[in-house]
Formats: C-alpha cells, sequence, structure tokens
C-alpha cells in the first residue's frame, strides 16, 4: 500500500512521533545556543524606538501555498508576529512589504493579531501592510530610501532580487538582520546584512524568541534526529568503505 | 470554538495531502487532487483581496492628499487598465501586453541589470579580511571569480579546474549540511503548523 | 574608515562594461584544447564536405550559444563547406534560419550550398529515424522543396554521407541522444554547449565519443580569435573582464582602506566578520 | 535612434529606474509606482483566469464540488469586516495546511534521506573524506540544545569555514551572471533606443 521508497514515510512518521512524545512530555530544554541574529532583533526594534524611525519587515517574495517556500514563508510570518508585539509595545511604525496575494492575506491577520494581543488594537493601521504584487523589489528599495528605517528585516523564501535588497537595505545605514532558507541565495544575505539567520535557524526562531517550552522540545527533537542523521552517514561511510553498502542501499 | 474549528478542519486536509504522497489509495488520490485545485482558487482569491487592499489603500491616499498622493494617480489609472483590460479582453488583449511589454518588462529587466551594482558593493564592504573567516569567504570569492573569466587562466592553467573543486567538495558539504539541518526544521515547523501550535495569524480572540 | 560614495564604484563599473562595448580592446583570449579541436576538425575537411548543424536550442540561450553559432556559420562559409541545417526541438529551426541568413548573405544558394530541413519531431527516436534515412524523415525543406529536388541531398541518405556533425546541446533532445545513436555510424561529433551544462559533455570527450566542445560564450571568443571573424563574443568577454576586474579590484581597495583605518571601522564592523 | 513610441516608453523608464543608482528621486518613484500598479494588474488578470478555469467553468458545467473553495475564497474577505472577521479563519487556516502538507511531502525524500545517503561515501579519497567532514561539521553548527563542549566548538567552527568557503564560491560565481544581464540591458538603452551600438 505504500509507494516506494517507503524510508521517507516512515522518517516523517517517526519525527512527528518523536515530537508528539517531546512535546508531551513537556520537559524544559535549557542551555539554547546564542542566535547572534535573534539577540539584536529586540534591540534592533529598542534602536527604531529611540530614533523614531520605522521598522521595515518584509517577508519575502514566498507563497504560502506554493510548496517550495510554505514553510519559509510561515517561519518569517512567525517572526513577525514577534517584531509586531514589540512595535505595538514601544509605539514604533511598522512597515510589512510582501508581494504575494497569500501570504498578504496572512501576514496582515499575524499584524492584527499581534497588535490586538498587546492590547493595543487601535494602533494597528491597514496601511501597515503594504501589498506591492510583482512590483515588489522597485517599492521596497524605493521605501528604504524614502522611509529611511532604522531597522531593516529580510526574512523569508528570496531569489535573485535578495543581493539588491539587502545591500540597498544595508546602504541606508540601517541595522539590517536577514534570514533564509535556500541556500544559493544566502550567500547575498550574509555578504549584505548586519546578521543572518542560516537555514534552520530561521526555522528555530519562532522558539528561540518565544521561549515557549513547547516549540523549544521541537528543537529538541530536530537536534536529536540531527544527530542521528550525523551519525548514520558517518556509519555508512566507514561500512562502504569496507564494501558494506546496506546503509547507502537503504537511503537510496 | 471559533479557533478550534478551523484549526482542527485544516490539519486533517493537511494530513490528506501528505499522506497521498506515500499511501497508494485510489480515494485518496482523488480528494488530494481536488485539494490542489482548491490551491489555485484560494490562491487566486487571496490575490484579489490583496488588490482590493491595494486599491482601498491608494484612493484613501488620493483622496485625503497624504503624501506621495500624485504618484498614487497614476498606479491607480494603469492597475485599473490593466486588470480591467485582462478580465474583459484576455490576457491576449493589445492594451494589456502593451503595458507589460512596454511598461513592466524595462523597469524589472532594468532593477534586474542593477543586481550587478550592487553586488559590487556588497563585495566591497563585504568582503574583508578581519579574521580567519571572513578571509576564507574573501579568498574563495577571488579564486572563483578568476577561474570563472578570462583572467584566471591566464594567470595560472589550475584556475578552471581549482574552481570546479571548490563547488564540487567544500560548496556540495556545506549545502548538504545545510540541506539537512532545515529539512528537520522545515518538518518540525510543518508540524507546528498542521497541529496548531504555531497560529500567529489566529491566535488569541 | 575612508569611506568612498558608492556611486563612484557604480559609475566604473558602468564604464568597464561600456567602453569595451564601443571600442572593443582584443584582450588577449586564452583558446582551449577543446575548442581548438573543434576549428581542427573543421579546418580538415576538403571543402564541398557535408556539415550538420543540429541547431537544438531555445531563443532562451541565444545569450550562450548565439555567437557561437554565427562564428562557426561564417567558418564554414569561409572554408566552402556545405551545410545540412536541422533541429530535433521546435524554437531550434529560428535558429537554423539564422545560418542560413550567414550562408544567403555570403551568396550561397539554398538546396546546392545549404539546406535547411526544419524541425524534426519524437525526440531521440527521431533523431534515430534521421540518422537511418534522412530523406524519409524530413520529405521536403522549409521552404517546400521536396527532398528529391534538393541537389545537396543526392547521394546522402544516411547520416555517415555527412563529415561532421555539430550539436548545439541546452535541451531535451541534445548531445546525450545524439551520443547514443551516432554509436553505428562512428560520424565525429562537436558540442556547442552552455558553459554551466559543460561538465556533464565532459566525458565525451574523454572517451573519444565527441571531437571538441564549445562551453558557453567564452568558447565562442576562442573560435572567434580561431577563425579571425571577431565579434560579439570577443566584446562581450572584455566587457566581463573588465567588469570582473572592477569587482577584484574594488574587493582589494576595500580591503586596502579596511587595514588603513582599521580603528575607525567599529560601527560596520560585523560586516565581513562572523555574521551568521 | 528608435521612433518607436513603445521603445521610447520602455527606454524612459529604464533610465529612471537606473536613476535611482544615484538616488531615490520623483522618477523612479513613478517608474516604481507604475511598476506596482501594472503588476498588482497582471497578477489579478491571471488570478481570475485561473478562477474561472477552475472554478466557474466546472460549476457551469455542473460540476457542483468547485463551488466549495470558491465559497472559501468569498469568506477570506470577511477579513475586511471589523467583525465577521474571524471566519477568514477558515480558508486562511486551509491555505496554510495545504501549503504546508505539499512542502513537507516533497523534502523528506529529496532533501533528507537521499542527502543522507549520497553522504555515505567510502573513506578512500581526500576528496570523500573532506565530503563526509564538511557536512558532518556543518550539520554540528545547527546544534541547538546540547551542552557546550570542545567537540562540539571546534565542529562547528570547521563547518563555520566550510559554509564560508561555500558562500565565497557562489558570491564569486554569480558576477558572471550578473555583469553579463548588464550587458544586455546597456545593448538596449545604446543599440535598441539610440542606436550608438552596434
Amino acid at each position: 500500500m505504500l509507494k516506494t521508497p517507503v524510508l521517507p514515510f516512515w522518517v516523517l512518521v517517526g519525527f512527528f512521533a518523536f515530537l508528539a512524545f517531546f512535546i508531551k512530555r513537556g520537559r524544559r530544554v535549557d542551555n539554547i545556543r546564542k542566535i547572534s541574529g535573534l539577540e539584536a532583533l529586540s534591540e534592533a526594534v529598542g534602536r527604531a524606538t529611540e530614533m523614531g524611525r520605522p521598522v521595515f519587515y518584509t517577508p519575502g517574495v514566498g507563497e504560502v501555498m506554493v510548496g517550495a517556500s510554505s514553510v519559509s514563508t510561515m517561519a518569517a510570518v512567525e517572526i513577525l508576529s514577534y517584531v509586531a508585539s514589540l512595535t505595538a509595545k514601544y509605539e514604533v511604525d511598522l512597515i510589512v512589504g510582501v508581494s504575494k496575494g497569500d501570504t498578504y492575506a496572512i501576514s496582515d491577520a499575524t499584524v492584527k493579531q499581534a497588535y490586538a494581543a498587546a492590547s493595543k488594537p487601535d494602533a494597528y493601521n491597514p496601511d501597515m501592510v503594504r501589498y506591492y504584487a510583482s512590483g515588489y523589489l522597485a517599492a521596497c528599495v524605493g521605501e528604504f530610501q524614502r522611509q529611511q528605517p532604522s531597522t531593516i528585516l529580510l526574512f523569508g523564501h528570496y531569489t535573485g532580487e535578495i543581493v539588491f535588497l539587502a545591500e540597498a537595505a544595508a546602504q541606508t545605514g540601517a541595522i539590517t538582520i536577514g534570514g533564509m532558507e535556500r541556500f544559493n541565495q544566502l550567500p547575498m544575505m550574509v555578504a549584505s546584512c548586519d546578521h543572518t539567520l542560516v537555514g534552520e535557524e530561521m526555522y528555530v526562531a519562532g522558539a528561540y524568541l518565544s521561549g515557549n517550552t513547547v516549540k523549544l522540545n521541537c528543537v529538541r527533537v530536530q537536534d536529536l534526529w540531527k544527530l542521528a542523521a550525523l551519525v548514520l552517514f558517518v556509519a555508512g561511510s566507514v561500512l562502504a568503505t569496507f564494501g558494506n553498502t546496506y546503509l547507502v542501499k537503504l537511503f537510496k | 470554538m471559533r479557533r478550534e474549528a478551523p484549526l482542527i478542519l485544516s490539519s486533517v486536509i493537511g494530513i490528506v495531502v501528505i499522506l497521498e504522497a506515500f499511501v497508494q489509495v485510489p480515494l485518496l488520490t482523488t480528494i488530494a487532487k481536488e485539494l490542489m485545485d482548491w490551491v489555485v482558487i484560494l490562491s487566486a482569491a487571496a490575490l484579489c483581496l490583496a488588490s482590493v487592499h491595494l486599491m482601498r489603500t491608494h484612493i484613501m491616499k488620493v483622496s485625503r492628499r497624504s503624501s506621495l498622493w500624485l504618484y498614487s494617480v497614476p498606479l491607480l489609472v494603469v492597475f485599473i487598465v490593466m486588470s480591467g483590460a485582462g478580465l474583459f479582453g484576455g490576457t491576449k488583449a493589445p492594451v494589456f501586453t502593451w503595458l507589460f511589454d512596454r511598461v513592466y518588462a524595462p523597469v524589472d529587466a532594468s532593477l534586474y541589470g542593477m543586481y550587478a551594482f550592487f553586488l559590487l558593493s556588497a563585495c566591497f564592504r563585504a568582503f574583508r579580511a578581519k579574521n580567519l573567516l571572513a578571509t576564507a569567504l574573501l579568498v574563495t570569492g577571488i579564486v572563483v571569480m578568476l577561474g570563472r573569466s578570462a583572467l584566471g587562466p591566464m594567470l595560472h592553467h589550475q584556475f578552471p579546474t581549482a574552481v570546479e573543486w571548490i563547488f564540487d567538495i567544500p560548496n556540495t558539504a556545506a549545502n548538504r549540511g545545510v540541506l539537512i539541518g532545515a529539512t528537520l526544521g522545515l518538518m518540525s515547523a510543518s508540524f507546528r503548523l498542521l497541529v496548531g501550535i504555531d497560529r500567529s495569524y489566529m491566535a488569541g480572540e | 574608515m575612508v569611506e568612498i560614495d558608492k556611486r563612484w564604484l557604480y559609475l566604473v563599473l558602468f564604464l568597464a562594461v561600456f567602453v569595451p562595448m564601443l571600442r572593443p580592446l582584443g584582450l588577449p583570449v586564452d583558446v582551449g584544447k577543446w575548442s581548438s579541436d573543434v576549428f581542427k576538425a573543421v579546418e580538415a575537411l576538403p571543402p564541398g564536405s557535408v556539415v550538420l548543424l543540429s541547431t537544438d536550442f531555445t531563443p532562451s540561450a541565444e545569450g550562450e550559444v548565439g555567437a557561437t553559432r554565427d562564428v562557426i556559420a561564417k567558418h564554414l562559409v569561409s572554408r566552402g563547406l556545405k551545410a545540412v541545417l536541422v533541429s530535433f526541438v521546435p524554437q531550434g529551426v529560428r535558429q537554423a534560419d539564422m545560418v542560413a541568413a550567414i550562408y544567403e548573405a555570403a551568396g550561397k544558394r539554398s538546396g546546392v550550398d545549404f539546406v535547411n530541413l526544419g524541425y524534426v519531431p519524437g525526440g531521440e527516436t527521431g533523431i534515430a529515424a534521421f540518422f537511418a534515412d534522412i530523406k524519409k524523415t524530413c520529405p521536403s525543406d522549409t521552404k517546400g522543396v521536396p527532398v528529391e529536388q534538393i541537389p545537396l541531398l543526392q547521394g546522402l541518405d544516411t547520416i555517415e554521407g555527412i563529415s561532421l556533425i555539430i550539436q548545439f546541446h541546452t535541451t531535451v533532445p541534445g548531445a546525450h541522444e545524439y551520443v547514443r545513436q551516432l554509436v553505428p555510424y562512428g560520424v565525429p561529433l562537436a558540442i556547442v554547449i552552455s558553459t554551466g551544462a559543460m561538465a556533464t559533455v565532459t566525458v565525451y570527450v574523454q572517451a573519444g565519443q565527441a571531437v571538441g566542445i564549445l562551453g558557453g560564450l567564452q568558447a565562442a571568443a576562442e573560435y572567434e580569435k580561431l577563425t579571425g571573424f571577431l565579434g560579439a563574443a570577443t566584446k562581450a568577454m572584455d566587457s566581463q573582464s573588465m567588469g570582473y576586474l572592477v569587482f577584484i579590484s574594488a574587493i582589494v581597495l576595500g580591503n586596502v582602506f579596511y587595514f588603513a583605518g582599521k580603528r575607525a571601522a567599529s560601527r560596520s564592523g560585523a560586516a565581513g566578520g562572523k555574521r551568521i | 535612434m528608435s521612433t518607436d513610441i513603445g521603445v521610447w516608453v520602455a527606454g524612459l523608464l529604464t533610465l529612471a529606474t537606473y536613476s535611482y543608482l544615484y538616488k531615490e528621486n520623483p522618477a523612479y518613484r513613478l517608474a516604481e509606482y507604475l511598476v506596482v500598479g501594472v503588476g498588482a494588474g497582471y497578477t489579478l488578470a491571471l488570478g481570475w483566469q485561473n478562477i474561472t478555469a477552475k472554478a466557474i467553468q466546472p460549476i457551469q458545467q455542473g460540476r457542483y464540488l468547485s463551488l466549495l473553495p470558491l465559497l472559501l475564497g468569498v469568506l477570506l474577505f470577511t477579513k475586511l469586516s471589523q467583525k465577521q472577521s474571524w471566519i477568514a479563519r477558515y480558508p486562511m487556516a486551509i491555505m496554510v495546511s495545504l501549503g504546508v502538507a505539499v512542502s513537507v511531502r516533497g523534502a523528506v525524500s529529496a532533501n533528507l534521506t537521499r542527502q543522507i545517503g549520497a553522504t555515505m561515501l567510502p573513506l578512500t579519497s581526500t576528496n570523500n573524506i573532506l565530503m563526509v567532514l564538511g557536512t558532518a561539521t556543518v550539520l554540528g553548527y545547527f546544534f541547538f540544545t546540547f551542552p557546550a563542549n570542545k567537540a562540539l566548538t571546534y565542529g562547528s567552527r570547521v563547518g563555520q569555514m566550510f559554509l564560508m568557503v561555500a558562500f565565497g564560491a557562489m558570491i564569486g560565481s554569480v558576477v558572471m551572471l550578473r555583469i553579463a544581464i548588464l550587458i544586455s540591458r546597456i545593448t538596449f538603452v545604446f543599440g535598441d533606443w539610440w542606436g550608438i551600438l552596434k
């Protein structure tokens, strides 16, 4: 009944089962490694407060409903939720630039929710989340120059435009923090931004920022599975060295 | 209920779509196919919502004469002409293709052509030998630039080979390490989204 | 830290790219072995030999292999070689037309010195059929002239009547299908390809299944140098090379400024360091 | 020089866009607002085509199941209302679930198990050893919850080194592509439009 290869299915089921188990057990997770980009986040919003200039946030060019970008866009939305709660608290202007319809709908709901949760529903303004459609890049870099945000945050899914976006952001003198998971565009972000969340770090951001035990347990499970993956491919390599290709075939 | 009902419904939908990829059940395939059509319709609906928002914002700007309202006028005009032509004349309508080819495409292509300048600016600032890690970035960057241009082979004939090696070995290894970690992160985030732990867009009341 | 206005950098980059376009510098182009092998294979053919040009590429690859197409066509014309043009990709017919235009511009006649047989559908199967019986697979040329009335094709039944194949690979079907189907015939094959895909076909040269590879704009420039028909690729290479020089100089300068004024570097201190 | 008005509009907008390199200015702003307007209209028209093809036409042909997603789409618009915006949670939750499900179902095999399998290399050459070591240390850089120890610290240091080499290489390799695109843009302005270049 299972489609071949069956391994990915069992890996997914096993991983979800581990998550469920660790969440249920609910132990505290300490010793979280410092992630400088996330440490800098609240500082950066604080800076905007001092300077009285807006925070610019963009969840990228990804679409919530397109497989390749869905989860990274949602991870960016999680971070947006945190940033919006800070801007609500400190009463700093927030501008969110989006390029896709579904991402707009979700981002707007998120910002509205965050302001409501911070007991500042009146401070929310529908103009905060701006839909630029495919004029996204032109509009973002235009806003950078006009608004002179003190903080520019770029998370989510990006393609080639990131080299322009991140560098135009850096040139305004704003603090720039970025994060993405696509490896081939990451370097451009690393080159231009003050801090960059690399790959998995972006998926950990929600847990890290909230300190929520449930979410931190998920990070714990990720770590254990990473360790397992590491042990597996090292073991597979050692076995292959001696001519045993059992593991290699299993993972083909 | 206002929170739980949509969550439960959406979780079921998500699980069906995931299962369909791994399990051979004709009914599941039929349902999943149907749901894939929903993606297209829902994302188009979200687009309409965003477009309404866009129009509303700029009409407001014009009527309130807020800053830069003057620019909102041409924006609204081309938006209405473009979507009107598209809706009633189809995407082959002459106005539609003219606006696309003569307004959208050149600006888009120009922005694309500007990447080189911003890449240069990024290289100028970022490639500085501040410490060991930054030096590694700098050295490989220069080696690859030389190896990929006509200049490298003039200096030393091994340059292209070195570049191939960098891409084959260290680059692939780093890519894989990031990919394995990021995929586990993605799976974990998917779980949280599907069961409703991460739901910033609908938390609270 | 010494700050330069980035706009000076922009200006320098623009000029570095633009000036060579106005006035090609003719920077030395280092000719690789694979390009010169292709050149030699063409040079070795006696005038009047028939070359098959299989332009299996789409307009999106124009920037990478368009210049190669032009310089090869000019080279063939100058050597008095005849050309059979065919494409196994629908969009490739337009590319074949461009080769035909170069032949016509040199006063060559369709049907005698060259012929464009148009698009052959069927992918790899189409290639196999074409090799086995050219005239049966293509009943007429793109002008509608039946193959029986085309002098060039008289006596040309299978692919064995062709002295050299030059195949433009960008998609499927492409070089891999050619190599597989050519096995029984042993006609020499040269591959024109984009830089990015080059690695996938190098094994064929090493195995002797291809005489050489022309990869990307760089190879076009090399071929232009070999033939003396300097054109678009040479100009673009000059622009590219100058652009690279600007990038490398900018990095060197950036470091010079950085070490010269290290003390003042605190603000953008995070830049370039450990920032991930 | 071209006499085609379309080429002129395109050309002027090209210059307006490039003026951003000097600084943000009214000409750039006009180009920016125009491209947002045209882009939004364009995507809207395409979206509408999709709704027609996937919902309206099937409904007209008696496939009433397609009413369901259409209804969900309409419910999304309750977001615009103050009181009833909770209804929009249904379509939004479904949108997120669908996207996430499609994303995760493909990722496990392509990006996880197959990558692990591809890293199992016989440790008989320097390259293979470097590959396994690189993948392992880069992965080590992403451990978040393990208490700090020497192996982890040094391992992730090496991993960072691999990352930096990879990043440098990728930045270096896009330079050519970016210059090539710039060349084609310059060709348009000075060739097609002004006719200076041939």
